[in-house]
This record gives structure tokens, C-alpha cells and sequence, in this order.
């Protein structure tokens, strides 16, 4: 072992993470573990910072640690806890395994040769400006492997449908509406975040941001006027135009990536002239639906039809 | 829109149609069961014509977005995944006409088997779309993404029939089914820290037997034997299967355990084994927990009460013979290799169809009870004869394609000297055979028929001809065998580049 | 050391030490109403002294705005969440309606 | 030792310590948390698998997976929620592995 | 030239017409009859033609479909496949015009005939199968098809029976399933060769001493050889036309068709012998006939012990097949013939005498031949060639049997032969006294007013024919047609150094 070269940052950041996690799962009350969860979220960003991964950051704290974190939280009254701890064979057992993956997981990365590793990153930067945008992530998200990011988004619609079909009436959310202090800070938050995702959406194409960090501050927003119970905010009534929203993203993709390849080029292959304002326009409807999928998926049911009265 | 182009892409209408139907059903809701339906022929139609396409000989080839293979990611088909496909296409364009009816908006919820009969479409179409991008997919990564809107799906259609059963089964697919993806991820992540690259193709010149991809392999394959409920981690799926709606648990048992079965061959046979890491004793293990699969789901199907549970436990068994096949012949496109392509495919036409049938003896006799089971007139003569017909393919009596696949099982293990293997292969076959035959036995049962007056089978031509859907689906169980030579000699075709 | 980085790390410094002082604050006091009084004041004034620091360091004006931002954001964040603890705090007392 | 192989073995002791929780946890809630943590372990050494030394530019790839892997652990986290809702609204207890 | 259209169309009108019947309705009568009977009729003409052409032209009939890499599925009508399929055609237009009698009005006809016409077309398969997969694959279709006649009354007894039957026989398919494949793995080929296809191998004795142990021990399941024969008996509780065709003719006649397939044109006799396998399949066959016979002395039910006489004929067959002999040969081929037509006469007798007066035990007996003159006579004339009595038909093949026997130096055969004709008129004789010597308890019931036959014409017609066609077998012996001429013809084929040529 070459001498102890990480420095007291990466101790600290690496057992508080460690810490955190240990104690999320330990403790027996619930609420208190949702508050550890979210700080475990903040912390793991800050270690994703450390690492050099900025647009991870990002993510991580919006919806890793921020609308997970809200998601858990708006969810719990409806979970009962039960803290009956399993049987001692399959504890025993557990922690064998346990213990032996990390055994083995240590024994494996301890072999890899982290100074010289071959990875894909020189063929990336290699072909980054043929990619149309200068932020590698942002590159290799929506033109390298965009095919991954168009399946993931199919993956949010599957989880929309999942959670509409679940529940056809969302549980019962009381909104803030008389509270003066909160309708202040809402008219004054609500546009700075739409101008704030706007900014991140438009960065992407150059610095850490892009579509996954403006959808999530988007939805922030989208939140905060559900939260104030504000009447035609997006996601009180199931509109026909909130569902052609949802999808959005996913018809924009699958529209620009089969138009590109109609005059005879690959799926998904972008003219290299026309690369970036695709991709921009990929990450706009994008942001759009995430932004809608993560209140949904916050809502935890499908709001009432039109017509329907009840709440 | 694309078909005017001068060769339609196939492969790429597979995947993106679906996601596209999906959409478009999930915004027009009323319309959904009719854009569904169109969706899926247009797929089916599309998947045959990318077989015909690769039986030519071209196996099918495209680096997306025009970027080389280490940095982008390829669409490959071989012979295996161009059949696979098809396969997805023409089960899913039967269980879809079987859906067209019971999902009908006129049914009562009860006789639709669900409470939310609009999200079966959206649902089936992202499954679909996925369980095509994963045969198509020969990037690491990529596998995963599509493994994930598979069982997500899977999931949602577990959850689909509303019972409180369903719900506690789904929760539990759910959670087993998100741990085996990223157990599978962590295997992709090593082997990317060790040889930084994530395409198939490229890995299988790269990869080395050292301690870094042995444990790769390892904790790739412990992800995926517990997707696709390997013997001890099978916990999860007869409950799922069980209780989920009909038409959804056809689509389950017939379709998506093969997608994860497909991926340990794809990587067992190609990356794996040229590689060296296949190594015996890695095969022995796995073909061992295969053999426990067949007897133990055999046997729990033997001792089955409801008809559906009897059909999940004959799907544990059904992986267990897939997996029987590893320590075999190491040789791509040798006979193992044909055997459980064969397996594979006959079982998703048979499954399929008996799943369907359950769907009408729980519509028309209320109940699933085997015990309770009668020659009464109100099944259809048509159900107990796909029944059969399906019964002889899944214990794999001749002339069936299920037949054929054992027989080849039987050479190759025959061959490599596995007596083991052949004495498990014919104690599976004679318990399946009990098993299924239990319930072929109370279709001459003659019980007074219960006074309650028999339901009147829907009238109307459709009705009837949604009737044959299941049998046309067992039909070409028993076809497959007859025909196998085609299927075969397509397998031949090779993994283009 | 140039001069900008000492005066960063003594402002640095002394954010920790409120910071420090906010959470002892919380552990000690006896009750809601206390405790997020030390949680709002301190912790802001402690997070506005590092963002000061950060601002010192920053490399350009564009950097140092931003930075500014965030802490007003953070104000308005957290002076709004602790008005809406204590509400919820002071109505639970004579609770009537359900925790949201 | 370097700083990507510490954070990495971080990672994979928030793996093994959410596997072991993950399984012996007996409550929905706790399960839920514990794969999402599963996760987050895995991406962790993913991030370190693009970590090159300070000043070497990071691996761009490890990190695009790690956006996909969060977006993905959301909406799976989003449907088992609202699925544990309806296990405990139905009845079911929360079953055990 | 090897036409392939003849056997295709001689299974054809068996397999196609089934799934017709399948979906008649239950109450068209006139058109499932027709349609069951004309099918009989053109499958009898198309197999006459086919005997003219192959015994006589010495024409070659063969159909093949490729089916799994390495082995197609084949239809060749060689002699030894036209002997069992003029058998079973004759016997299936028979029993078909019988079973219309018989189940007049019963419930389930469309089913009955369609799994009846679906049996037959796997017996056709089983003759004439060119290779052991086409014979494994009618052999189990066999089973399948079986299965619903067995348990055709639905009552728990024969579901009983239904459910034995099924285990014995899926039991025995898995035996030769693992035999076949372990024959196709280690020798490379399944084709049925005059004189055996491994004559000339090189594969070490234990593997095929074990290879042949699972065909024949699968096969012997079929042919209900004693320790797997209990199926037999139990199945007797199936209606009269199922145990007349299938467990008289078809199913036991395939088990036993089965080994002489195996014995001389997998292995051939020589190489048999020479593994050592001969001599204890032989003595099995004699320990069978033996114990058959003594366990038929025991039954009052007389459906039961023609069952129990049934496992002791079938025996004959396997006998004659296991003697190193020529003659042993001849005598075992025709007695597959014989045997089927003198067990059917009986059988369909006893369901006349069972459908008329009610009579089930064979102490019950006295005096039937006054009432029903015409079917006891049937039944004498096939219970004295089931003894031997000279000019009758089972004579003829015991005598070429014992002739063989001592020709194969086995002495002991003369003596069980000998024996088991005394078993046989020991449990044979006391019906026939019965019938024509005692006096009715009380008078029969007198025969419905204004029918000028005994028992409905279809009932009685075919025992009377089958009836002649034994004395006919026995008195007409030496004529080219004969079940003994064609024997000695594909005995040339199968044996080496005899005389070749049908007509000498």
C-alpha cells in the first residue's frame, strides 16, 4: 500500500457517510430515520463534489437526497411500522453474507490498478467536439449512449402508469392555503426556481446541468403550488394535457431520434451541425416531463379526473 | 411513417414502436385497448420480418448514433435473438387478444380480473419494448437499464388484478427484482473498472480468468439466477405468477423470466465462456441448482391445489432445465445451445397458452380449484384441448417442440457424459407428466353440473375466435417440434461482428 | 498563504464556530420553540460568514453573485420553514388538525 | 491507497451494510430505504471508478450511468412506495424476505 | 421408386378424420357413423393395395419429414409393418361397426371416436415406423389417445383404472425415451435394418445389455409381461369394443410389436443371443404365458380372465421373437396375427353376452349357448384355436413355435407350450360347458318380439367374422395370403440364410 495518500477530507466525508447510513438503518423510530436519510443524501453529495462528479452531485441532492427524502416523508403516516426484528438464523445469516461481499468487493477493488485503468474516457473526449456539447456528462448522456437515456425514460413512464394504476385516488393531501408567510415565500420561490431550471437546462450544454437537475428543480416548484393547494396547478386534475405532458419527453426523443435517422443515417445519429440545438431540444421536453414525473410520483395517486369532486 | 424509408429498420421498429404505443395509449385512455392492439401486431409484424431478415444469413448489426462500438452502444441479432423476438411478438399478440376481451371496458371488474383495466396496455407495451431492447441490446449497461423497465413492468402487471395477495407478491418482486439488478450492475461495474469498456463484443477479447472478472461474473450471475428464480431464489414467483391476472401472469411466466434466462446464456455462451471464465465447476454449480429447479418445481407442481399455482411451479421447473444446459458443451451453437433455445421457445408458446386457459376456467367456472375441476359443458371443448395440447409440449411428449428441445438436452449431456443430467431430465419429465396430467384427469370427471345455470359464453364471431386464440398459441407449441429443423438452422446464424 | 486565503479561513473559522454554536443550542435547549431559534439564527449567520469566505476566494465577480444567491435562498428557506415548525408546533400543542 | 479506491471501499461497505439491512429489516419502509441505500453504495464506487487523480479530468462515463442509476432508483423507489401503500391499506403485513 | 403417398394416406384416414369427428356434435349419428366406417373401409382397401404391391411387386413404400438434426421421421412399409397394419385395419372396420352397436345412445360418441379413430392412426404409426423416434412418438401418442377409452364412462373405477394405466404407460415411454437416446448418443443410429442395424458395432456389451434392458423393459410395460402386466386386468373396466381393439390388439400388439422391432432389427437375433439377453427374455416371455394362464384360472369375471389369457398369448409373441430360430420366428409373427383375431372374437362375444343378458361372471354362463347359439359358437370356435386344436389357427403357430423351439436347441419351450395349451383348455373348456351343457338356472328372457337375429346385427356380425377368419387362418395355412406365408416372407427378411421370395 503506497502510504497513506488520501487526505483528512476524504476520512471524514468517507466514515460520516459510512456513519450516517449505519444509523439511518439502526435506529428503530421512523421519523428519525427519514431526517437521517436526507442528511445521508446532503452528505453523499458532498462526497460526489469531492469526487470531481458535479453533475451527480446535482442529481444527488435534488432527487436523491431532497425528493426522495419528501417522497418518504409524505408516504410514512401511511406505513405502520413494525419493528419485530427477523428470526436469529437469518441474521446470522445476513451478515455472513454481508460480510463476505464486502470482504470480497474490498479484495477485488484493492486489485484493480487505479493509477493507469483503461476506461472509456479517452474515446470520449477524443469525439467530444463531434458531440455537439462541451460538458463530457452532458455527451455522453444524450449522444454517446443516448439510447440509455431514452430506455430510463421509459422507465419514469412505466413508474408513473405503475403508481396511477395503484392508486386512482391520491391520499389526502391538506394544503396550506390560509398560511400568508407561505403564500409570500411561494410567489417569490416559484418563478425563481422555473428560472433557476431554465438556467440549469440551458448550462448542461457546457457545465454540469442538464435535464435530469432542471426537471428536478422544476418539480420542486410544481410541488410548492400543490403544497399551497393553489386550484389549477398541474397535477390538481387529471387533464388530458398533464398526461400528454408526462410523455412528452419520451415522444420528443423517440420523434428526433427516428427523424434523424429516416434520411438513411444511424438511430440517433444527430447531423453534427444540428447536434446541439437537438439536444437542447431533447432536454427541454425532458425536463418538462421529469418534472411532472417526480410530483406524480410525490402525489402517490392519480389526481381526480375533471368532472370528479372529491379532492 | 417510417415503413415508405427504402429498408425499414426492424430491429429498430421492435423498440420503439412499443414505447411509442405505450405513450400514445397511456395519453388516449378510452382508445387504449384498440391503439394497444395495433401496436402489438404492428410489433409482432415487425419482429417476424427481422427473423426472416436474419434467417437470410445477415445477422443483424447497428452502432447507434453512428458512434464505434467501446464508446457507443450496438443493436446486434443473432439467430437466438431474432427468434426470441419473434417469440415476444407472437405470444404478446395472443395474450393482447385474449386481453382485447376480458380487459373489455363492458366486462363487470370482476370478470376483468382487475381494478384498473386501462393500465394493462401501457403497461404490456413498455414490457414489450423492453423485453425487445434487452434481446436486441450487446452493451452491458444498457442490458440493465432494459432488465429494469422489464421487471418494473412486470411489477405494475403482478399488481394489475387488485387482489391483496397480489399487492404483497408484487412488493416482494419488486424489492428481489431491484436487488438483482444492481447485484447485476456491481458485476458491470467491476468489469469496468477492471477493462473499461462495456460492450459485449469488445469484452470478449479483452477478458482474462483473474480473481477481478471471476468475481464479476460471479455477482452477475447471482443477479440474474435470482431474476429469473433459480431454484433456492425462486420464493418470489409462483406467488406472482399465481395471483396475478391471467392475461398479465401469461405474460410473466411465458415472457419475462426468459428475458433474464436469454441474458445468462447470451453472457454464459459468448462472454463468459470463449473467455475461460466459464469454468467447470462455475457450470457444475449451476447446472446442480438447475436440476433442483426441475425436481423441486416438478414436485411442488405435483402437489399444487389452484391451477395457476401448478403452472408457476412448472416455470421454476422450466428455468431449471434452461440452466441444466451451462456445464454443458462449452461450443457456441452446440447442442446444448440449440436444446434450450428450443426449451425456451416451445415453453413461452405452451405457458402462454395454459395461462390463458386459466383466465376462461376462472371466468366460466369461477373458481381455479384443480380438485373442483369437471368436464362440465360450461368449458369450452376448445380450452381442454389446448390444455392437452400444451400439457404434451411443457412435458415434452413428442412430436412437440418441448420434445425436441429435451432431446437435444438429452444428446448433449449424453455426449458430455452428465449421466446425472439425463436420470434429473427423465424424473422432471415424469413428474411434469403428473403433474399436468392431474388436471387432465378431471376433464373426465363427471360430476352433476352444479344447478347454478351455466354463464352463456359471450356471443358473437370474436368471442369464439378469442376462444382459439390459446389453442392457435398450443398449436404452435406442438409445430415447433415438427418443424424444428427451421428453427435450428436459424440458430446457426452467428453473432455478426 | 496570500492575505486573500487567511482572511477566508478566518471567516471560514468563525462560520464554524456558529455553526458549532447552533447545534450545541439545539442539543441543549429544553423545547421546540428555543431550539429553532438557535437553528435559524445561528446556523445563517454561520452559513452567511462561509459564503462571505467563498466570495473572498472566488475568481470571478459572475461566481461570487451566484454564491450571494444561494445564501439569500437559503434565508428565505429557512426563516420560512421555522415560522411553519413553530405554527405547527404551537397548534399541535392544542392539536386539531393532522400533521400534513 | 488512494483516494478513489477509499471512496470506493466506502461504497462497498454501504453495499454490504444495506444488504445485510435489506434482508433481516421487517418493516416496508425500512426495505425501501435500505435498497435505495443499496444503491447509492454501488454508485459511490462507480463515481470512484471516474475519479483520476486531481487533476487528470474525471471519467465522464461512470458518472452519465450513476444519472441514469438515480433516475431510475427514484421511480422504482416512487412505485414501491406507493405498492406498500396499498400492501398495508389491503391488509398484508409486510411480509418477510 | 419409393412412393411416399401410400403410407401418408393409409395414417391419414385415421389421423385426419379424428379431429372431424372432434367437433361433430354429439347428435349427429348418421354423419359420424358414415364417416367412421367409410374411413375404415378406405383404410382397408388402401392397405389391401399396399399388401398386393409389397408382397407381390415387390414395390417400396416410404415417407420421410425431417424432423430433429440427425434423424428424420420415417413411414416405411417394409413386410413386417404391412403384417400389423392388415391387422389392425381389418380388426379396426370390425370393431367399429361393433362399437356403433354397442354404444347406441351412450353419452360422449363424438369423443369416443374421435380418441378411437386417433388409437388406430398410432398403431398405423407404429407399424410402419422407420426408425425408433417415429415409433417413441406413435408409442406415446399411443398412450395419450388411449387414455380417454379407458376412462370413457367416467366413472371413479375407470378413472381408477384410467389413472394405473396412465402410470405404467407414461412410466414405460420414459424407459424407452432414455433408451432411445442413450442408443442415438453412443451408436449414432436408430433405423429399423433387416438382420439389426448394430450387427456389425463396436460398442462394449455393458452399454447395450443396459440399452436394450430400457427398450425392452418400456416396451414390456405395453406388452404387459409380468412384473408390469398389472394394468391389464384393471383396464377390463372400459367398454366392450375398447378391450376388444386396444387392449386385445393395439396397445398390447404395439409393446409386443415393439420388441420384435428392437430384437431383430435393432440388435438382430444374433447379436441378441450372443449378448446373452436372448435366452432371459425368452425365459421372462415363458414365465408370462405360465402365469398368465394360472392367474386366468382364478377369475369368475369373465372379462378378467380373457384379460389374464390375454397376458399369457401376448406372451407367445415375445417367445417365438427371443428363440435363436427361423421357425420360433414365423411362429411368434403369427401368432401376433392369430392371437388378435381369436382374443377379439372372445371379447366381443363376452360384450354381446354382458349387453344382452346382463351375464358378467362365467359362473353365471349356464346355458347362454341356447339363447345366443350364434355368439358361442363364435367364441368356440376362437377358445378351441386358443387351445390348439388342430385345424384351427392357434395350432398352427404353437406347432411352428415348438418346432422352433427345438430347432433353437430350448426343449424346455416344447414343454411350456405343452403346459400352457393345458392352462388354456383348463380355463377355457369349463365356459364352453357351461354354455352348452347346463341348464339355465331359469329360463333367458326371450329375445325382443320381431328381431329375427339374437343380438342387434351389429353386435353379432363382426365375432362371426372374425370367428371364420381363425378357421380360416388355421385351415387356409399354406395359401400365400396367409398369416403364415406372410410370416415365413418377412422371416426371410429378418433371418439369414432362408430362402427369400414369398411364393415358393
Amino acid at each position: 500500500m503506497s502510504g497513506l495518500l488520501i487526505s483528512a477530507l476524504d476520512l471524514v466525508l468517507g466514515l460520516l457517510t459510512l456513519g450516517l447510513a449505519a444509523a439511518t438503518l439502526g435506529t428503530r423510530d421512523q421519523a428519525r430515520m427519514l431526517m437521517l436519510f436526507v442528511t445521508f443524501g446532503g452528505v453523499v453529495a458532498l462526497l460526489w463534489v469531492r469526487l470531481r462528479a458535479p453533475d451527480v452531485a446535482l442529481a444527488e441532492a435534488s432527487i436523491g437526497a431532497a425528493l426522495t427524502g419528501g417522497l418518504l416523508l409524505r408516504m410514512r403516516p401511511m406505513l405502520p411500522p413494525s419493528d419485530g426484528n427477523a428470526p436469529r438464523p437469518i441474521r446470522a445469516l445476513a451478515a455472513a453474507l454481508a460480510l463476505g461481499t464486502f470482504a470480497a468487493l474490498a479484495w477485488a477493488l484493492s486489485l484493480v490498478d487505479w493509477g493507469a485503468r483503461p476506461s472509456l474516457a479517452g474515446p470520449v473526449f477524443e469525439r467530444l467536439p463531434e458531440s455537439g456539447v462541451t460538458n463530457p456528462v452532458t455527451a455522453v448522456l444524450l449522444n454517446f449512449r443516448a439510447y440509455d437515456t431514452l430506455l430510463e425514460v421509459a422507465v419514469l413512464l412505466v413508474a408513473v402508469v405503475g403508481v396511477w394504476m395503484l392508486s386512482p385516488r391520491a391520499p389526502a393531501l391538506t394544503p396550506l392555503r390560509d398560511d400568508p408567510l407561505f403564500l409570500a415565500l411561494l410567489r417569490l420561490l416559484v418563478p425563481f426556481l422555473c428560472i433557476l431550471a431554465g438556467y440549469l437546462l440551458w448550462l448542461g450544454s457546457f457545465a454540469p446541468g442538464g435535464a435530469f437537475q432542471a426537471g428536478a428543480a422544476l418539480s420542486a416548484a410544481f410541488l410548492f403550488l400543490l403544497l399551497a393547494g393553489v386550484p389549477d396547478a398541474p397535477g390538481q386534475a387529471d387533464r388530458a394535457w398533464l398526461r400528454a405532458a408526462l410523455v412528452m419527453g419520451l415522444a420528443v426523443f423517440i420523434a428526433v431520434a427516428v427523424g434523424v435517422s429516416l434520411r438513411g443515417a444511424a438511430l440517433l445519429e444527430y447531423p453534427p451541425a444540428q447536434a446541439k440545438n437537438l439536444i437542447l431540444l431533447i432536454e427541454a421536453a425532458l425536463t418538462v416531463s421529469i418534472a411532472l414525473t417526480l410530483m406524480v410520483l410525490f402525489q402517490g395517486g392519480r389526481p381526480a379526473s375533471r368532472d370528479g369532486a372529491d379532492p | 411513417m417510417s415503413d415508405a424509408l427504402p429498408a425499414p429498420d426492424w430491429a429498430v421498429l421492435t423498440v420503439l414502436l412499443p414505447l411509442l404505443g405505450a405513450a400514445l395509449a397511456f395519453v388516449a385512455e378510452r382508445q387504449a385497448d384498440r391503439i394497444g392492439f395495433a401496436a402489438t401486431t404492428g410489433v409482432a409484424l415487425s419482429s417476424v420480418m427481422l427473423l426472416l431478415q436474419v434467417a437470410g444469413g445477415a445477422p443483424y448489426q447497428q452502432s447507434i448514433g453512428g458512434w464505434a462500438v467501446p464508446l457507443g452502444i450496438a443493436l446486434k441479432a443473432d439467430g437466438l435473438a431474432a427468434l426470441m423476438l419473434a417469440m415476444t411478438g407472437l405470444v404478446g399478440l395472443g395474450v393482447a387478444a385474449q386481453a382485447l376481451r376480458t380487459m373489455a371496458s363492458e366486462l363487470p371488474p370482476a370478470r376483468q380480473g382487475t381494478a384498473a383495466p386501462w393500465a394493462f396496455w401501457p403497461l404490456w407495451l413498455l414490457l414489450l419494448g423492453g423485453l425487445n431492447a434487452l434481446y436486441l441490446s450487446a452493451d452491458q449497461f444498457n442490458l440493465y437499464v432494459t432488465l429494469e423497465i422489464v421487471s418494473l413492468a412486470a411489477v405494475g402487471l403482478t399488481a394489475l388484478s387488485g387482489k391483496p395477495e397480489a399487492f404483497t407478491a408484487a412488493m416482494r418482486y419488486l424489492l428481489v427484482g431491484f436487488l438483482a439488478s444492481l447485484l447485476y450492475l456491481l458485476g458491470v461495474a467491476l468489469l469496468y473498472a477492471r477493462y473499461g469498456v462495456l460492450d459485449i463484443g469488445t469484452a470478449q477479447s479483452l477478458l482474462r480468468p483473474e480473481p477481478v472478472a471471476q468475481l464479476a461474473m460471479t455477482v452477475m450471475l447471482a443477479g440474474l439466477a435470482l431474476k429469473s428464480a433459480l431454484f433456492p431464489l425462486h420464493f418470489w414467483l409462483p406467488p406472482a405468477h399465481g395471483n396475478a391476472a391471467a392475461s398479465a401472469s401469461a405474460l410473466l411466466s411465458a415472457l419475462v423470466v426468459k428475458a433474464s434466462v436469454y441474458l445468462v446464456l447470451r453472457l454464459w455462451f459468448d462472454l463468459f465462456g470463449p473467455t475461460g471464465l466459464a469454468t467447470e465447476a462455475a457450470g457444475l454449480l449451476l447446472g446442480l441448482l438447475g436440476a433442483g429447479a426441475i425436481l423441486w418445481g416438478s414436485l411442488q407442481a405435483v402437489l399444487a391445489e389452484r391451477l395457476k399455482l401448478l403452472v408457476a411451479y412448472s416455470t421454476v421447473a422450466q428455468v431449471g432445465y434452461l440452466f441444466l444446459a451451462l456445464p454443458l458443451d462449452g461450443t457456441e451453437r452446440g447442442l446444448a445451445w440449440q436444446g434450450v433455445a428450443m426449451l425456451a421457445l416451445a415453453h413461452a408458446f405452451a405457458k402462454s397458452a395454459m395461462f390463458l386457459c386459466c383466465q376462461i376456467v376462472q371466468d366460466r367456472l369461477g373458481h381455479d380449484r384443480i380438485r373442483a375441476l369437471t368436464s362440465s359443458a360450461k368449458l369450452p371443448r376448445s380450452t381442454q384441448l389446448t390444455l392437452a395440447l400444451a400439457a404434451i409440449s411443457l412435458i415434452g411428449l413428442p412430436p412437440s417442440g418441448g420434445f425436441v428441445g429435451k432431446w437435444l438436452l438429452l444428446q448433449a449431456s449424453l455426449e458430455g457424459g452428465f449421466t446425472l443430467w439425463t436420470a434429473v431430465i427423465m424424473a422432471g419429465t415424469l413428474l411434469s407428466a403428473t403433474a399436468m396430467f392431474r388436471v387432465l384427469v378431471r376433464f373426465f370427471a363427471a360430476q352433476p353440473d352444479d344447478p347454478v345455470e351455466a354463464e352463456a359464453p359471450p356471443p358473437g364471431i370474436t368471442a369464439r375466435l378469442i376462444d382459439l386464440v390459446p389453442f392457435a398459441l398450443a398449436a404452435v407449441a406442438i409445430l415447433l417440434g415438427l418443424v424444428a429443423t427451421w428453427p435450428l438452422m436459424v440458430l446457426q446464424v452467428g453473432a455478426g461482428g | 498563504m496570500s492575505w486573500a486565503e487567511i482572511v477566508a479561513a478566518t471567516l471560514f473559522g468563525s462560520g464554524a464556530f456558529f455553526f458549532l454554536g447552533g447545534t450545541v443550542g439545539l442539543l441543549r435547549f429544553p423545547d421546540v420553540f428555543t431550539r429553532l431559534h438557535a437553528l435559524t439564527k445561528a446556523d445563517n449567520l454561520g452559513l452567511g460568514l462561509i459564503a462571505l469566505g467563498a466570495i473572498v476566494l472566488a475568481d470571478s465577480l459572475w461566481i461570487a453573485l451566484k454564491i450571494l444567491l444561494v445564501w439569500i435562498v437559503v434565508l428565505l428557506g429557512s426563516a420560512t420553514s421555522g415560522y411553519l415548525v413553530a405554527r405547527h408546533a404551537r397548534r399541535g400543542s392544542n392539536s386539531r388538525s393532522p400533521p400534513p | 491507497m488512494t483516494a478513489a479506491l477509499w471512496h470506493a471501499l466506502v461504497g462497498a461497505g454501504l453495499f454490504s451494510l444495506s444488504l445485510y439491512h435489506l434482508i433481516v429489516a421487517q418493516d416496508l419502509l425500512r426495505r425501501i430505504i435500505a435498497v435505495n441505500l443499496l444503491g447509492t453504495g454501488l454508485f459511490v464506487i462507480l463515481v470512484a471508478l471516474g475519479y483520476r487523480g486531481p487533476d487528470a479530468p474525471p471519467d465522464p462515463v461512470p458518472h452519465a450511468l450513476v444519472l441514469t442509476g438515480i433516475v431510475v432508483a427514484v421511480s422504482a423507489t416512487g412505485l414501491a412506495l406507493a405498492l406498500a401503500r396499498r400492501v398495508h391499506a389491503s391488509g398484508g403485513r409486510s411480509e418477510d424476505v | 421408386m419409393t412412393e411416399a403417398w401410400l403410407p401418408l394416406a393409409i395414417l391419414g384416414t385415421s389421423l385426419l378424420v379424428s379431429p372431424i369427428i372432434f367437433s361433430l356434435p354429439e347428435e349427429r349419428v348418421r354423419t359420424r357413423t358414415l364417416l367412421n366406417l367409410g374411413a375404415a373401409t378406405l383404410k382397408l382397401a388402401l392397405v389391401a393395395w399396399l399388401a398386393w404391391r409389397v408382397g407381390f411387386r415387390g414395390a417400396a413404400y416410404e415417407a420421410r419429414l425431417p424432423f430433429v438434426p440427425g434423424i428424420d421421421l420415417v413411414l416405411r412399409a417394409d413386410p413386417l409393418a404391412v403384417l400389423f397394419v392388415s391387422l389392425s385395419s381389418a380388426l379396426w372396420l370390425l370393431t367399429t361397426i361393433y362399437a356403433v352397436g354397442y354404444l347406441d345412445g351412450a353419452p360422449n360418441r363424438s369423443r369416443f371416436f374421435g380418441f378411437f379413430s386417433l388409437c388406430v392412426a398410432s398403431t398405423i404409426g407404429i407399424a410402419m415406423a422407420g426408425n425408433l423416434l417415429t415409433f417413441l412418438l406413435f408409442y406415446e401418442l399411443l398412450t395419450i389417445a388411449t387414455y380417454p377409452l379407458v376412462v370413457h364412462r367416467e366413472t371413479p373405477e375407470a378413472r381408477r383404472a384410467g389413472r394405473i394405466y396412465l402410470a405404467y404407460t407414461l412410466g414405460g415411454g420414459v424407459l424407452v425415451l432414455a433408451g432411445t437416446a442413450w442408443l442415438w448418443a453412443a451408436a449414432g443410429t436408430l433405423d429399423f435394418v433387416p438382420q439389426g442395424v448394430l450387427a456389425g458395432t463396436t460398442l462394449d456389451g455393458a452399454t447395450l445389455v443396459a440399452i436394450f434392458l430400457l427398450l425392452v423393459g418400456g416396451l414390456a410395460v405395453k406388452a404387459a409381461m409380468v412384473p408390469v402386466h398389472g394394468w391389464l386386468p384393471i383396464a377390463m373396466v372400459a367398454p366392450a369394443p375398447v378391450s376388444a381393439l386396444l387392449h386385445a390388439v393395439a396397445v398390447v400388439k404395439a409393446g409386443a410389436f415393439g420388441i420384435i422391432r428392437v430384437v431383430h432389427e435393432i440388435y438382430g437375433i444374433e447379436l441378441a443371443t450372443r449378448l446373452g439377453v436372448a435366452t432371459p427374455l425368452a425365459a421372462l416371455a415363458a414365465f408370462t404365458i405360465l402365469y398368465g394362464s394360472v392367474r386366468a384360472l382364478g377369475q369368475d369375471d369373465l372379462k378378467k380372465r380373457l384379460a389374464f389369457s390375454t397376458v399369457s398369448q401376448v406372451s407367445y409373441v415375445v417367445l417365438g421373437t427371443a428363440l435363436f430360430s427361423p421357425l420360433a420366428a414365423i411362429g411368434g409373427l403369427m401368432h401376433l396375427i392369430h392371437q388378435g383375431l381369436m382374443k377379439i372374437t372372445m371379447f366381443m362375444c363376452a360384450g354381446n353376452i354382458a349387453e344382452t343378458l346382463h351375464v358378467y361372471k362365467v359362473s353365471g354362463l349356464d346355458g347362454v349357448g341356447r339363447r345366443l347359439p350364434w355368439t358361442m359358437g363364435a367364441f368356440t370356435v376362437a377358445a378351441l384355436g386358443m387351445i390348439g386344436v388342430p385345424p384351427l389357427a392357434g395350432f398352427v403357430s404353437k406347432w411352428y413355435l415348438a418346432a422352433g423351439g427345438l430347432d433353437a436347441g430350448a426343449p424346455w419351450v416344447v414343454a411350456v407350450l405343452l403346459g400352457s395349451s393345458a392352462l388354456n383348455a383348463a380355463y377355457f373348456l369349463p365356459i364352453l360347458h357351461r354354455a352348452w351343457f347346463r341348464e339355465p338356472p331359469e329360463p333367458w328372457p326371450a329375445p325382443p318380439p320381431g328381431a329375427r337375429l339374437e343380438a342387434p346385427w351389429m353386435l353379432l356380425l363382426p365375432p362371426l367374422a372374425t370367428g371364420l377368419l381363425v378357421a380360416a387362418a388355421g385351415l387356409l395355412a399354406s395359401a400365400p395370403i396367409s398369416p403364415l406365408g406372410w410370416a415365413r416372407f418377412i422371416a426371410t427378411g429378418e433371418i439369414p440364410g432362408l430362402p427369400g421370395g414369398l411364393i415358393q
